[in-house]
């Protein structure tokens, strides 16, 4: 695999949005092929259960099972093809709204909503998965991919870290650092940015005045890539080419994904205070994955059967999910002292034992 | 008087200083059309336009350098940042600039900024949406401190904050945000520094602030009605520190409990404890104790209630006093 | 035992952790051909290659980022932060993720980081060098936050930062960092968490860390030729802190006064007279009292002698702890 | 003035290292001219005296009258010509290695020093001359800048801000921010970096992977020009154009000087621990002042004469730093206090009592 990828700061699209092929000669860049059909149904599949999830979450916010869920309805293109472009051993970095990323990497769905749910802050384990916990300090869990990707390399490790972030999260210096740090490191990392033009109410115009996001790979000596987020084939061949670049060279690379927040920011957000509905609806007809499913049926690579059968699959994940949420044993309150250092210091022993006997004595008087 | 929640409170204390100084501006993420996640903000871009009351790029050292410049040409930016733990990123800006370049200048520039941060628990907030970080800004010099536990002091401290010469962290109890009290607008502005007796009682004195207020006031009545007389001070202006009030009311009762939602390891429940009894040490019948936040990262939503000052962790604390000469 | 500065033994406990494990990695601004603007980390470059000791775009959020990276991926990364005032800038990456993850994540990911601060004054050093920071670390929940007041502490204790499993705030005297003192580099580490007697008295206790320990003692040696026997304690340990040795001591003499050269305001001096106070209560002749550098930011090199602790300062407080049944 | 000022990547050059003119058809842009030779000789003038300032301050570091000097030796033509390129009212943000930007733009030196020599933090008025305090935590101070240019711009004022940084400084998050915020609020703020090639002992390759620093703007829309250092009528050409576009259409620019940092970072530094006599050597026949002043001298447009009366103000200037910096009062205690807040606290009031009484009993003592 060649190391010199280039910057292609025009549009990489594979498929048009009303799902027709789009003609290989309007390919921004020739590196790029349009993935097989077996792949693109396995794609197919995972954003169609990524966005029942999605649903599902939301509607338990509704329900009160949840606190708050940040989704990624209309971004399942991008949460599907960030995890899908990685090997085995590779890790990924994700954030609050990156729950179908997370998912699609093996995690167990009702784990990963356990944060969100209250009982604790990252249910899941980090190592066991090579999934960084979702992080909300925006920004920095980029320099977390930076140092798992060098560390990588010093270990000699053949491993590639995907870092996920918004467009409002390229405003923070974090950004600027990680991706210098992995400039000049020759870290293999890949900066995935999913700009869905909003970082809750506040417009893309507020973030950038540059002509795109992918722009800000030119001051670092990254290679850049824009890509149309709604477009999985798309996805999967930039991410894939990238993942395999960031292996071969040991260099980072940065892709900004072109989608939109078709809903709330969270459930406790009020999108009409700062956006149109109009705007909101020019971006529906480019859905991810209405796109996918015309491409498909028209090439006769999803009947069907093989529809009822995914439907099918997402409804029961669905439940599970609702069940595995709304059940489960309250969280031990020894919990709080337990973990915060690999040994528990005298004092926190005290403050836990104090604790331990208000709940005594707390039991008693019922 | 008006009925009011304190985001209401803060709102109107923004509009009328906007209104009465054309330096005032208000800026930071999602201030502008949305009025800010909890709405503090709510309409000041649509009176007095986008000049005024703006969003930025989302970069919280960004907010804050930005504010110390525009204070340095003559204007008072009231910044927000969106919850305690998103201040972190501007730390160098505040503590080696916001905080300094008035000392550095001998007061050539001085810098009338205030940064506003919601904070502490209590709303099932997930993590890095809790934290009570009082502490980091009290140990900085060159910065006011201050936390409202009243919807009527929300008003009047931001008002006298945004009016000062002089760098204030302005610190907003969110679990209180929403809860309704009459305010008086007109009521004079409190000056910066002055603690106030929320409760009279003789038996022993609770020092709050902010959140711990009401958690505060609730245990005094819960006590009252066990028969002991317990006294409040609401802090309100950690730096400067009103020493002369609280030692007064520790002095008339000679036991006194701290309560503050932060972890208790080097904060401002420990300086009080230290100050306090430097000062009232013949008059005290028993060490002066701190009912705080355990020493552990902000817990998730379902243990929060274990970690926070409650009405019985604070009468138990009471009740270890030495009442009885032990 | 040799005889060496503590840049030698803070040098050599690096080489030596470097030797002994291959996942030690350094990093940091300068550290490597360099060797460090103290030269703390003279030679490892040349010794151990650049993958093991290397410099870095100058940009301490990234520093502390990209360790907690490496720690997540097998390694010990052990960073330098140049000055005091220029961790600021990784502060949220300390305060949000370094400190908590381990928590966040049950255990199953530990970080272990250390994070080198030469601090404190007495240098001569320009605003912005010679800050005393170690309150904001100390009062996050997660950190372990140590300072030796010895070379032979400096090495142990580094050696015991590095072989542990949590992330350590190492806080170094810078200006004890070229006095020469007999170091035991086979001396048994000592465990993090423990204080130390430095000297017997029976007057009075004076409790210290880092730079404040050798004034302590030099107030200790001045009150003996007075006719009053001191007793210092080092802390060394700040979290987590050893109760059971500071108190003791405290409790054997009846009165104590804690030195420490950060401002006091909120300060981790506040917490050891908070938690002394608390603990030791009945056993007090006196208030502790606190002396500490003033609630100012650090002053420019011809004025911080009035601002450091010093011996006269030292003794005018002790001289105040009511030895007249005042 | 236009605002249309286009990103130049090439370096601006108009004078060669020789003192030679360089032909107008070999400039990377038309929109750049020499200067007329009465703002050369001015510059000329400035660098000498610059030099002479610099040297002498290194002097008084061996003397023990400063504690430290961070020169900019070798940069004198970036440093007069940031301050020669403002307007009255305009600004400027210096590093701790500005001071000779600082004393072009009329700050009496001895007062410049004065944090150098341990008596206080910053003795000049920021306000009087529109100067900030020389800054020492890196990049912070451009935001300052971005917050003054953007509250003159929303005061009305015509403002320009000029903000200094080095090679080094662009690799923190707040060069990341402040670049963004000026370009987001069209701040008026010319970004001035002056890439001497090392950060302390720590090389360019360290902080970049991108072919220049210039190349930053581009993921900012900010346009960025690349100017030889040691060339002051090429730095004085881009930064008024620089200026004049920032006032003209409210913009920020971002200009790379290419220089060197031919002496240590401060009297406190060894460079032969990280760079050879040979590398150094390389830059010393670029120096800015020779090589201007052969381009003057050929012109005819420098004389004997002239350079005698240079060479006299300058040691007279020198005269006078010595003698200032070596003298005048010690600092007040109570200055420690005084300026912490405008009103002084009950408990500062107290501590500044207790030193007094100290010091009483102290000069009782003697
Ligand atoms: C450092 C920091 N500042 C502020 C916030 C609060 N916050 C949470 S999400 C968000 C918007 C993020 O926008 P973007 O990066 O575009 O991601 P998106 O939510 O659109 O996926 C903000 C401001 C935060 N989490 N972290
Ligand atoms: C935030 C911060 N980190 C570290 C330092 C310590 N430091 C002072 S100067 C310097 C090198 C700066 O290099 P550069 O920006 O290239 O400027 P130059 O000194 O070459 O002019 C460093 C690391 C600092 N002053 N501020
Ligand atoms: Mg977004
Ligand atoms: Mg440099």
């Amino acid at each position: 695999m060649s190391s010199s990828l280039e910057s292609v700061l025009d549009t990489v699209r594979l498929i048009d949005p009303d799902g027709s092929p789009v003609p290989p000669d309007r390919y921004p860049s020739d590196r790029y092929a349009i993935p097989a059909d077996a792949d693109l149904v396995a794609r197919y599949r995972s954003m169609v259960l990524g966005r029942r999830i999605n649903d599902q979450a939301s509607a338990l916010t509704r329900q009160g099972r949840l606190a708050v869920y940040p989704s990624s309805h209309g971004q399942e293109a991008c949460q599907v093809a960030a995890a899908a472009a990685l090997r085995p051993g590779d890790w990924l970095f994700p954030t609050y709204r990156d729950t179908v990323a997370v998912m699609e990497r093996g995690v167990d769905p009702v784990e990963i909503l356990t944060w969100l749910k209250g009982d604790r802050h990252c249910a899941y384990d980090p190592l066991e998965h090579h999934v960084a916990p979702q992080t909300t300090p925006l920004a920095t869990q980029l320099l977390h991919a930076v140092g798992v990707a060098h560390a990588g390399r010093l270990q000699g490790q053949d491993v590639v870290a995907m870092a996920l972030c918004g467009d409002g999260a390229t405003s923070e210096g974090d950004f600027h650092e990680a991706l210098n740090f992995a400039a000049v490191f020759r870290a293999p990392v890949v900066f995935l940015v999913q700009n869905n033009k909003y970082a809750i109410s506040v417009p893309l115009s507020r973030q950038t005045a540059a002509p795109s996001l992918a722009h800000k790979g030119v001051g670092y000596g990254v290679p850049a890539v824009l890509v149309d987020g709604n477009d999985v084939a798309a996805l999967d061949a930039v991410l894939r080419e990238a993942v395999a670049h960031a292996a071969a060279g040991g260099r980072p690379v940065l892709v900004e994904a072109d989608t939109y927040r078709v809903q709330a920011h969270t459930n406790a957000d009020d999108p009409t205070r700062y956006r149109t509905e109009a705007e909101v609806e020019e971006w529906r007809p480019r859905d991810p994955i209405a796109r996918l499913r015309t491409y498909l049926r028209a090439r006769g690579a999803l009947d069907d059967a093989q529809e009822a059968t995914i439907t099918a699959e997402a409804e029961a994940l669905a439940a599970t999910v609702r069940d595995g949420v709304s059940h489960g044993p309250a969280p031990d309150p020894d919990d709080l002292f337990e973990h915060v250092f690999s040994a528990m210091t005298p004092q926190l022993r005290a403050q836990r034992d104090l604790l331990r006997e208000e709940l005594v004595a707390e039991g008693a008087d019922r | 008087m008006t009925k009011m929640t304190m985001v209401g409170a803060l709102n109107a204390a923004l509009r009328d200083a906007m209104v009465e100084d054309p330096r005032v501006v208000v800026f930071g993420e999602d201030v502008g059309p949305l009025g800010g996640v909890f709405r503090v903000t709510d309409g000041l871009t649509a009176e007095f336009g986008e000049d005024r009351c703006f969003d930025t790029p989302l970069a919280e050292s960004g907010i804050v350098g930005m504010a110390i410049g525009m204070a340095m040409n003559g204007m008072r930016p009231v910044v927000e940042m969106q919850f305690d733990a998103f201040a972190y990123p501007a730390f160098e800006q505040v503590a080696s600039h916001l905080a300094k370049i008035g000392n550095r200048t001998h007061g050539k520039v001085r810098l009338p900024v205030v940064v506003r941060i919601p904070y502490g628990g209590g709303i099932g907030g997930v993590e890095h949406h809790c934290d009570s970080s009082e502490a980091y800004y009290a140990h900085t010099p060159g910065l006011t401190v201050v936390t409202p536990a009243t919807n009527e002091d929300a008003y009047g401290l931001l008002r006298a904050a945004i009016a000062g010469s002089d760098p204030v962290i302005f610190f907003e109890p969110k679990k209180q945000y929403f809860t309704k009290e009459e305010v008086d607008v007109t009521a004079d502005v409190p000056p910066i520094g002055r603690a106030v007796v929320r409760r009279e009682g003789t038996d022993a004195t609770l020092i709050a602030y902010g959140p711990a207020v009401p958690v505060a006031l609730a245990a005094a009545e819960q006590a009252q009605r066990e028969g002991r007389s317990l006294a409040v001070v609401d802090v309100r202006s950690i730096v400067p520190f009103d020493d002369a009030t609280v030692t007064a009311a520790v002095r008339a009762t000679g036991r006194a409990v701290v309560v503050a939602e932060a972890q208790g390891f080097a904060s401002v429940a420990s300086e009080i404890v230290a100050r306090v009894t430097e000062q009232c040490f013949h008059h005290l019948a028993a060490p002066v104790r701190r009912v705080t936040g355990f020493d552990i990262p902000f817990p998730p939503p379902k243990l929060e209630r274990h970690h926070l000052p409650s009405v019985n962790r604070i009468l138990d604390t009471v009740d270890e006093l030495q009442w009885d000469e032990s």
